[in-house]
């Protein structure tokens, strides 16, 4: 019997739709869960205090201030390199051999794993360059880890700047920096930023590399050099301890909720940006 | 400002640029540096073989096999392949032909947020879900292939969606048109037209999502129970490369140490050849 | 984008500062331990108590294993590592101080009716030659055993004292701390293994191993053999600092915290 | 007569394209020369080589002399900043910078060095002034440039051109996409300016060529077919295809 090709048609859209909408459940049951056996030890209190007894009672502060110091710094350290290498690529040279050596640097980069990456730190910084499990260990780790995202959005957002802006700049008699620095990064601004939050995004989620580079010290890292733990680690560690499943579910929640805002915005600001192009 | 200085300020400026665009290879080289440098020195002392095909893990007394973790790592990546890929590519496959505007513009980026959940969080949701579902229903410990499977096909549906998608999205107009001009209906057309011709991108989307489930830790951590031994079936518990390394590192000294770092050369190899295979796959499409 | 990053850095930074918690940091008492996971927890709390009396003092307790402890300690990265193993030949010019005993239990989940194993059913289960439960007198299912990873000192301790010589099996499953073993015990009804003795509470049940229970008065009187000591370790006498906060965990308030955590004190008072 | 601009065996390749062929010329100071011709016939490779903007292109030969003032502009220590400068370029599609009417003219001169308020303020009215645009947009300075019409924008990008104080001003077929009310309006702009400066326009446009310039220049194939003032080649070419283009005839 042949099947009527209209009829199957109708079937496979549905099932697509089906899945695609499951999928989609997840991300909603996951944010779910999180939100309902998290909301309740979730208060404005556990955000500011300091942890008690390993973290089983208290709040998670020193916890947010290290993940923040984290992330804040790699940024820092990482912006300037990403930023600096997507302008090279994109106005300072031509396609070349060079460039294809420095972009499967970067591809390469963006594909190790985690756990390579705090292979690397440990021995590297932790040991070699005798920094030990400390902020700054844990945040050149990152910047090396997210690098390969700044990268390539800025590269994205500066190569979506008409041509014709630069060329105007240049016949003004400007130099190539100049054109660089006041047209074509404020025109590309929207999407440096995207890249930026999406890093952001990675360096607040990630365990793996930072728990063998920043350590776990529960306290607030008073400099570059102390150890700390990001709400990541202090989430894994209290979940896979077992220490307490309360406090573990409310720290996932200021976790999640974090970078889904941090993603959310960096979507928005993008959208902008393809909105101001098309 | 003369024009001798402006001159020489692009000059260092330029100069400043390279310096940071090598930062990449530099760090590349420095990361392959320290791993082989820290790893490579067992496989003189130990034996290639006796570490990559050794079935023994037991670095305080002297053995070094991690040939059950690299069956491991593949078994738990072609496992999360199967789960994942058919939803990926079938989520891939409504965004992109399927879905209207308004829908696509809520759905994409609520796929994309998936990739923002840590993976620690997945991690966790496995072990207070999955691994008790299995256990109650299927059988036995729960921490096992299955369920590290389950949680990785999820954590890989961002990667495989979104590069699907882009090669689908870039399969030009005209041949959808060509083809429900001729008649074929939406189905049709995307099984014969469409599909075969983001072939190579999906396939890199696939691959891609290897990489991911290769290099994934923390989560298998939580949910694969870590025994040393190739399983026997899906429901027994098993150690990838990744977890062996996260496991161990902080209490390991001298050989135990360098073996880990010996794993993460395995590890760091396996992920270079996927990633070379899926630069292969997508250049061989920008020439075509 | 850049300097707004930074100033809200600084000001953040300058919020931190102005914290309780991090005001010792511009004082001098600082003291940096690290090692052994099991002896970690412990050690956190008796800091977080030391640290009440004494607020000029700041300790900072990193987990990480018993080598990174000593390994870190010899580094002098850390004024005292943490070990709950007896040091190796090549570490011994460390000098070691006991702080306490810690017996090592046999645990399962509190729904398991199994309340007394041998050594050699241990040893059994351990090395994969003891698979079922229904072969102890329970149901007609597999043992989920539980090991700890390579290197850990509880895992040393275990082998020497519980395993006499048998390796323990490929299949068993490992998880990298007390906490992560209790937690599989906790939640999975057919689970065994073995955790430090201050870790049990009522979301896992210990049994009687060859009928003694493990209860301080039983390590005692030396009748339940699994017993391994957590040491503290410095390199070289101890300076004003470090020796303070020794001092404090031998002292009265100390040991009878440690005993309230079940441990075994190393002093009576 | 006065030249400001002169080539001498002028030929420029792209690979193994010959865009101009040996081209001699000479543009006199305070006029407005005229290049007309079909496209491809390599009247912007010369506007391009004017002020340096070839210098984007990849694989590019040149061969021959091109100076200004007597002062070859072609050799590698040349500074092309300063040079273009000295030139200035109003394109064919009005290209205003996505920031205000006010940050469009001051850009050049910021990029001069001149930074003081009042400074600026005067160069930006007297630009607007002699760009005709003064008037339309005096009260909305801080506007977006974008927010201009096409004619505006385009007298717009003459003006921040002007604010350059160059000595050249090169304008590549500037009226293409305007309406006849702005081309008049630049032309007239163009006529006041001619006093001071030396004016090329480039032009499809035959018609503007003969409305507007003092010189005009025919090209064809990359090579210069005649020069001559306007009012000989409209009304007495020397050579046939001028005369042929001129009536419309190809191009």
């Amino acid at each position: 019997m042949r099947v009527n090709p209209r009829f199957t048609d109708a079937l496979v859209r549905h099932f697509l739709n089906l899945q695609a909408y499951f999928t989609v459940g997840l991300l909603v049951v996951i944010v779910f869960i999180i939100f309902i056996k998290g909301i309740s030890n979730c208060s404005l209190s556990f955000m500011l205090t300091y942890p008690e007894d390993m973290g089983r009672h208290g709040g998670i502060f020193p916890a947010i201030m290290g993940t923040v110091f984290l992330a804040a710094l790699s940024i820092v350290f990482a912006t300037p390199l990403g930023l600096g290498t997507a302008i090279y690529l994109t106005e300072y040279t031509r396609e070349s051999r060079l460039t294809t050596i420095i972009r499967f640097g970067v591809e390469s980069l963006a594909g190790i794993p985690s756990i390579i990456y705090g292979l690397f730190g440990f021995i590297f910084f932790v040991i070699k360059l005798g920094m030990g499990w400390s902020l700054l260990s844990g945040a050149l780790t990152m910047t090396i880890m997210i690098l390969p995202t700044i990268i390539r959005t800025s590269e994205e957002a500066i190569k979506a700047v008409p041509r014709n802006l630069r060329i105007v700049s240049h016949s003004l008699g400007a130099t190539k920096w100049e054109t660089t620095v006041k047209v074509v990064l404020p025109s590309a601004a929207p999407g440096i930023l995207t890249g930026i939050m999406l890093s952001i995004g990675r360096a607040v989620g990630e365990t793996a590399a930072v728990i063998f580079t920043m350590g776990s010290s529960l306290r607030l890292p008073a400099s570059l050099m102390d150890s700390g733990r990001t709400m990541a680690v202090h989430f894994y560690i209290l979940a896979r301890e077992g220490i307490s499943m309360e406090k573990a579910y409310a720290t996932a929640l200021v976790l999640v909720v974090s970078i889904l805002a941090i993603n959310i915005l960096a979507y928005y600001t993008m959208n902008r940006v393809i909105a101001k192009y098309s | 400002m003369s024009s001798k200085t402006a001159v020489l300020k692009e000059r260092i400026i330029k100069q400043v640029l390279t310096v940071f665009a090598f930062s990449s290879i530099l760090f590349l080289f420095l990361i392959f540096a320290f791993i082989l440098v820290e790893g490579l020195p067992l496989f003189y002392k130990a034996g290639v073989n006796s570490i990559i095909f050794g079935m023994k893990w037991a670095p305080t007394k002297g053995f070094f096999g991690i040939f059950p973790m690299i069956v491991s790592s593949f078994l738990v990546t072609f496992g999360a392949l199967i789960i994942g890929a058919p939803l990926g590519l079938g989520c891939a496959v409504y965004l992109a032909e399927y879905a209207g505007k308004r829908q696509k513009m809520f759905l994409k980026p609520a796929l994309e947020l998936l990739a923002g959940i840590p993976s620690v969080v997945y991690g966790f949701l496995g072990v207070l879900y999955i691994v008790p579902f299995i256990r109650n229903f299927v059988g036995g410990s729960g921490f096992s292939l299955l369920a590290t499977s389950i949680v990785l096909g999820v954590m890989i549906l961002p990667t495989v969606i979104s590069i699907s998608y882009d090669a689908l999205m870039s399969v030009p107009r005209s041949y959808r048109e060509g083809a429900l001009a001729m008649g074929s209906t939406k189905w049709q057309t995307t099984w014969r037209v469409v599909i075969p011709s983001g072939k190579s991108g999906i396939l890199a989307s696939c691959i891609l999502g290897m990489g991911r489930a290769v290099g994934e830790t923390m989560a298998v951590i939580m949910v694969a129970g870590n025994a040393l031994k190739i399983p026997g079936s899906v429901l027994d518990p098993l150690r990838t490369l990744t977890s062996n390394i996260a496991l161990e590192l902080s209490y390991a000294s001298g050989d135990h140490r360098m073996g880990l770092f010996s794993t993460g050369v395995v590890l760091l190899s396996i992920i270079m050849v996927l990633n070379y295979f899926a630069n292969v796959v997508i250049r061989r499409k920008v020439i075509k | 984008m850049r300097a707004l990053l930074m100033l809200a850095g600084l000001c953040l930074c300058a919020a931190a500062c102005g914290s309780p918690g991090s005001q010792g940091a511009s004082g001098k008492h600082v003291v940096d331990i690290a090692g052994s996971t099991s002896v970690m927890p412990f050690t956190e709390k008796l800091a977080e108590h030391f640290m009440l009396e004494q607020p000029t003092f700041v300790i900072n307790v990193q987990s990480g294993g018993s080598t990174a402890g000593i390994q870190a300690c010899i580094n002098k990265t850390v004024e005292i590592g943490m070990s709950s193993r007896e040091l190796k030949p090549d570490e011994e010019k460390l000098d070691e101080i006991t702080i306490c005993l810690d017996g090592i239990a046999m645990v399962v989940h509190p729904e398991n009716p199994v309340a007394n194993l041998t050594l050699c059913q241990i040893q059994d289960i351990f090395s994969g030659t003891l698979k079922n439960w229904k072969d102890l007198g329970w149901v007609d299912r597999q043992i989920d055993a539980v090991t700890r990873e390579e290197g850990s000192g509880t895992r040393g301790a275990f082998e020497e004292l519980v395993m006499g010589g048998r390796e323990i099996d490929d299949g068993i499953m490992v998880q990298d701390s007390n906490g992560s073993v209790k937690e599989v015990v906790a939640t999975d009804p057919y689970a065994i293994g073995y955790v430090s003795l201050g870790m049990i509470d009522k979301r896992v049940s210990a049994v009687t191993i060859d009928g003694v229970r493990p209860v301080a008065e039983a390590i005692k009187n030396k009748q339940y053999k699994i017993v391994r000591p957590f040491l503290y370790l410095t390199n070289g006498t101890p300076g004003g600092d470090t020796r303070a906060f020794i001092d404090y965990v031998l002292s009265k308030d100390g040991q009878m915290l440690l005993k309230k955590e079940g441990l075994i004190p190393v002093y009576e008072f | 007569m006065n030249v400001k601009i002169r080539t001498e065996k002028l030929t420029v390749r792209f690979g193994n394209n010959e865009a101009l062929k040996g081209v001699d010329l000479d543009v006199c100071k305070n006029s407005i020369t005229g290049f007309m011709g079909p496209a491809g016939s390599g009247k912007s490779t010369l506007i391009s080589l004017i002020n340096r903007m070839i210098d984007f292109e990849d694989g590019v030969r040149i061969e021959g002399g091109l100076s200004i003032d007597g002062e070859d502009i072609l050799g590698t220590s040349v500074d092309v900043v300063g040079l273009r400068r000295r030139v200035g370029t109003v394109f064919a599609v009005p290209l205003p910078l996505p920031r205000s009417i006010f940050e469009n003219i001051a850009y050049g001169p910021r990029l001069k060095g001149i930074n003081k308020k009042s400074d600026l303020d005067d160069i930006v009215e007297e630009s607007l002034k002699k760009a005709v645009l003064w008037s339309e947009v005096c009260d909305r300075l801080h506007v977006s440039a974008l927010k201009l019409s096409g004619g505006q924008q385009q007298r717009l990008c003459l003006a921040r051109t002007l604010a350059l104080r160059p000595e050249i001003i090169l304008l590549d077929e500037p009226c293409s996409g305007l309406d006849p009310i702005s081309t008049a309006k630049i032309e007239e702009a163009l006529n006041e300016l001619k006093k001071d400066y030396t004016i090329i326009l480039v032009s499809n446009n035959t018609k503007q060529i003969a409305r507007a310039c003092d010189f005009a220049a025919f090209f064809y194939m990359g090579t210069l077919v005649e020069f001559d003032q306007t009012e000989k080649i409209f009304t007495n070419p020397r050579v046939k295809q001028t005369e042929d283009y001129i009536q419309g005839k190809f191009g």
